[in-house]
């Protein structure tokens, strides 16, 4: 095994990996932008570097100055997350070339899955199902005579692409030139490629995913589904384990076809198959992402097995410790993204500083945070500030306890997702499990409700009317306050004085 | 001392007295309203019923609430008996004038802007696109009207709250 | 099922227990003291009554409050938590004749197995093996006797006892009367019944204890045993599940005499029967507690089943969910209970406000907590602050989790026994599962370590010589700060600015 | 500038200058201390170790600071030059007196006192017992010694602090 690792992320990832490294008794070396000098991942590691200013260009994303960071500290393995350079062959290339281990799959292997239209050609023929298209990428003529021979709806999708990113659904013939241009732009900046390609829209189809386990001598297995279906522009919101739509022959049948993929390019470490599962039961390959996922944690609540660990004990040159029949499903896990996105406002990404915090705790849930009260939330990186996640004996219990989980987390100072993914487990057609990836995009999809109770608004009413009374009571005892702080602080405490006179 | 909240297009009169009990339009209650952690977080407690209470002030102070409860996000509007006077008497001497500014939500790229001077838009139609977080939002219009002046273009970067297109 | 509860209860079990019923969909309804205005359970709750001053005599402990809240709140039952009257069948039948229901055992089975001695008669009659000790509440002066027929050292026990109040060892005669009369007066104190009795102390014993569960219908199962030996003056410090020393054979054995002490009483609802479990594999029953316990989590993580839940919904008259072959144990769980008490300095109780709360999350942990950052720990109420539960794949991973989140935990403003579990976690007794109840109090036992490492001292010095640098600092640039806030505030954001220098 | 951070009988001399350098007993260390959330956890980064500290004065500012770091807990005094040199001329005028108060760690009622005046005691012996939160708490001399004063009785009520007994 290892005896130190370098982290190259940041957020509730970055605090993840450092946690199993420091549970294996690992030493742990943190990377840091300027943004990110009092996070909790920098405070969490025994060792911390600078890496560069707060732009992702300059920091997260900059490889010499990690390679560099990986040196001075001497580490002896690098653990990249997800995102940034997590699927960036050329990174992992550079840390072998440092003389460190990589944790994660061979650069080869990244390469063929990472490029899309290579992907589906290596699919197509190791036997694997792929959804309907183009089998290359297609300048914007090309393209207009592949979605005609398909059949609208189709997709737009990056050839280099993941996340969602120049993702576009095209249902008119009118609209494909517009979106080609939208999509290659979005492309390009995220990626700098624009080379795309399309797929057909397959109409009704839930978003599966099989967890890959697979070591350094050829042995793979699979660790059950994830259904991913909540999402919004291609972007996942909730996700649970295991999927209401599939039965066990079918998570059998799934899951081989998952470990053919991975075994077709050589797969090792952990790795996730996506698939598109339709009404009539069949699949289609749609992408395999060569790193940890976000939602990796719902597989872990439902198999007793830490990724992350095994992660580190496959790159160390480990072999398995399981076999297939040793895997068991027990209970339900779900995923709740909670992002500084303003559910109300189209999801619009928010910045600013978070003023409280109280985290959810108790029996079955696990917080997967990057934030803490008194920290900067910034627009250089990815929204997404913590993932929820709860088990529970079954689907029921486990809707309950996140429906409890997310009333008790309060994140003051910044819009949050968190009432989307209330009013979601409210929702009767996911406690049905009657949904599909339209559910939040398509034209009868959730809305989040413009009608709240009328009980609360009163409620709303009255706090800001009390506030607003001790601030005018203090006003008058007081003067004028002497300083910010004086300001800000000084009202509120007054208003526990006065508001507490009855009760004492 | 009266005040006036509102909130969702409905005024809550509350009369407040200095012993926890209050009026709500009319109606006693008891109330105990008290800091929990630091100065956002409240414990407030209506004839015993408990809410957990999440309360924001614009930095302007002016007297603009946004108070997060049970997971629900409200502004609210709090004018006492004079200011409450002083406000509808302003508005009694202007007229509206309608006009409607489009502000960036977002400090970001304009990819493009999609309409010109004097164009007619319905409500919800696309009016920018706004690249942020390398993804591109969309920002519509909130209500019909025509476009009385483009401040931005194409190319151009933009800061949070800048006025991008007004509608009158 | 219920429609709304009301816990007697404050602190992590009222939370713990609130949780339950609100997964349950149960209105929830919470009692609390002045000292209690802003504590979680009263914010958590749907409704909050309050019923008293501090001092839990006039609240906690006031039962007709308690039931005159139950019945302004229209609720259905009274759910008591553990301590307080969670014991005391006065309340339990006073709930029961107010026409509600009450979520534990019938007052009976609480009354026969409150009274020690009592207990200890019926046990005996069942065939449950109990300790050799006096079977009867004893004068001074047949103690005396006692002790000397059945051999020093002997453990002097409260009759109404519990929590290890009015316990006291015994080793050699001469020390007799005094401890008597010590034991008595704390026993007077605390129980208001200052009898006592005699048993003989088990040397090397194991504190090895029973989860049962029965249902109103006769029906009544174990859910494995717990480890309870991580003790001082008889109160639990850590607790874990499964015991190193119980193979299956044994604990088939135990949790069949644990159900039969329980039908001895006619028991229903959660309770757990208490045993010593000497070196040879001989067992002897302690006593049985009539309620829910407080390291009842570490069953729960390796059993998957929810005791609070099954706890309402034996209380509603539904029947066992389970049979005996049902119940498997996963892994490993390990509990620390971190209360307000100085490690440090005999266990004092210490007393303040939270200044800052940084609370560990992630993989494999359960945290049941009872404060929040802000909170004013008073001197009125049992120390407990929280409960930090890990589980692991086994004991090794638990243990190696257990050190991680103790390092995550950190609680400012008040002296906690956070460094007492982390010595304890990195000791090679512990580790080894080498211990028994005098792991911490006997001649041997465990300290805390005096000479900590001359790295750490260092850069405490090196801390506290840039807090006062600043400090300084600010001084001659503001001069005399102009209030409280700003002169406790300021310096601290003013030494952020100055020491950001380097790497902005 | 330069301070003297006493620690577990160990004095460190540490000079800071402006730009996060230090030197810890003539060697150079780059220091970066940041506050995380309010005023009491900070992070602490020493020549890129990382680590995460708890710090609290007392309430009179008297350059006496409790740090937590790693979970244990250290009490630090810290004194600049002048006023190192003023302690110093300060104690080499006293002679040291010896004298040891007894003080209540927690408030309760005292049980028992096991001590009268003048008697010689060993270290570690039960000096009073102390009741609060309905548990007995023996209180044993710090040092070996002969009782110099019983400031309290059996059945007193004791507050905080209170000095019980002291030693000489």
């Amino acid at each position: 095994m290892f005896k130190k690792v370098l982290v190259a992320n940041r957020g509730e990832i970055a605090v993840r990996i450092l946690r199993a490294c420091e549970e294996r008794g690992l030493r742990t070396v943190a990377v840091y932008s300027d943004a990110d000098r009092t996070a909790l991942h920098v405070r969490y590691a025994d060792e911390a570097y600078r890496i560069g200013p707060p732009s992702p260009k300059e920091s997260y994303l900059n490889i010499p100055a990690i390679i560099a960071a990986a040196r001075q500290a001497g580490v002896d393995a690098v653990h990249p997350g997800y995102g940034f350079l997590s699927e960036n062959a050329d990174f992992a290339q550079a840390v072998l070339d440092a003389g460190l281990a990589w944790v994660g799959p061979a650069a080869e292997a990244i390469r063929a899955m990472g490029d899309k239209v290579t992907a589906r050609q290596l699919m197509i023929a190791a036997g694997v199902p792929v959804v309907p298209g183009a089998d290359a990428g297609l300048s914007d003529t090309e393209a207009v005579g592949v979605a005609q021979e398909i059949g609208y709806p189709v997709l737009i999708k990056a050839s280099a692409g993941g996340g969602g990113k120049g993702m576009r659904q095209v249902n008119d013939p009118a609209d494909l030139p517009r979106a080609l241009a939208a999509a290659r732009r979005e492309a390009a900046g995220a990626f700098g490629d624009d080379t795309i390609y399309l797929e057909k829209v397959i109409t009704g189809a839930r978003h599966v995913e099989l967890q890959v386990l697979a070591d350094q001598y050829g042995n793979c297995i699979h660790l059950g589904e994830r259904e991913c279906s909540i999402q919004r522009r291609h972007q996942k919101l909730i996700e649970e384990a295991p999927s209401v739509a599939v039965p066990p022959e079918l998570r059998a049948e799934m899951g081989a076809i998952a470990v053919r993929a991975a075994q077709a390019v050589g797969y090792s470490n952990a790795g996730t198959v996506e698939f598109l599962l339709d009404r009539s039961g069949h699949f289609y390959f749609l992408e395999m992402n060569t790193r940890l996922q976000v939602e990796h944690p719902i597989t872990e609540q439902v198999t007793g097995i830490d990724l992350v660990k095994e992660q580190l004990a496959i790159a160390s040159g480990r072999k398995l410790r399981w076999t297939q029949a040793d895997i068991q499903i027990k209970g339900h896990a779900i995923e709740c993204r909670i992002s500084s996105e303003d559910p109300y406002n189209s999801f619009l990404p928010a910045a600013g500083r978070i003023t409280s915090l109280s985290e959810p705790t108790g029996p079955g849930v696990r917080l997967e945070s990057g934030i803490c009260a008194g920290f900067e939330v910034s627009l250089f990186y990815d929204p997404l500030l913590a993932k929820l996640v709860v088990w529970g004996e079954n689907r029921a219990e486990a809707i309950l306890r996140m429906r409890r989980a997310l009333d008790e987390y309060r994140i003051g100072g910044i819009h949050t997702t968190i009432p989307f993914h209330q009013q979601v487990m409210d929702s009767t057609r996911f406690q049905g499990g009657q949904f599909d990836t339209s559910f939040v995009d398509g034209p009868d999809g959730f809305r989040l409700s413009a009608a709240p109770s009328q009980n609360l608004t009163q409620v709303a009413a009255i706090a800001a009317a009390l506030a607003e009374h001790e601030r005018a009571q203090l006003a008058v005892i007081l003067g004028s306050p002497c300083d910010e702080q004086g300001l800000r602080i000084s009202p509120w405490k007054q208003a526990g004085r006065v508001g507490g006179v009855r009760s004492r | 001392m009266k005040y006036f909240a509102s909130v969702e297009g409905r005024t809550y009169e509350i009369a407040i007295d200095h012993h926890g009990q209050i009026t709500v339009d009319g109606v006693a209650m008891a109330a105990d309203m008290q800091p929990v952690s630091g100065r956002h977080l409240y414990s407030l407690l209506l004839d015993n019923t408990s809410h957990e209470v999440v309360l924001d002030t614009d930095e302007e102070g002016r007297n603009l609430y946004e108070v997060m409860v049970a997971g629900l996000r409200y502004q609210v509007k709090v004018q006492d008996e004079r200011s409450r006077r002083l406000a509808l008497a302003d508005r009694s001497l202007k007229a509206p004038s309608g006009e409607l500014a489009i502000k960036a939500p977002i400090p970001g790229l304009v990819v493009s802007v999609l309409v010109e001077l004097n164009q007619e838009v319905a409500e919800g139609e696309t009016l920018i696109i706004l690249e942020a977080m390398k993804m591109e939002n969309e920002l519509r219009a909130p209500r019909a009207g025509a476009i009385r002046e483009v401040r931005t273009e194409s190319g151009a970067q933009v800061a949070l709250g800048q006025v991008l297109v007004t509608l009158r």
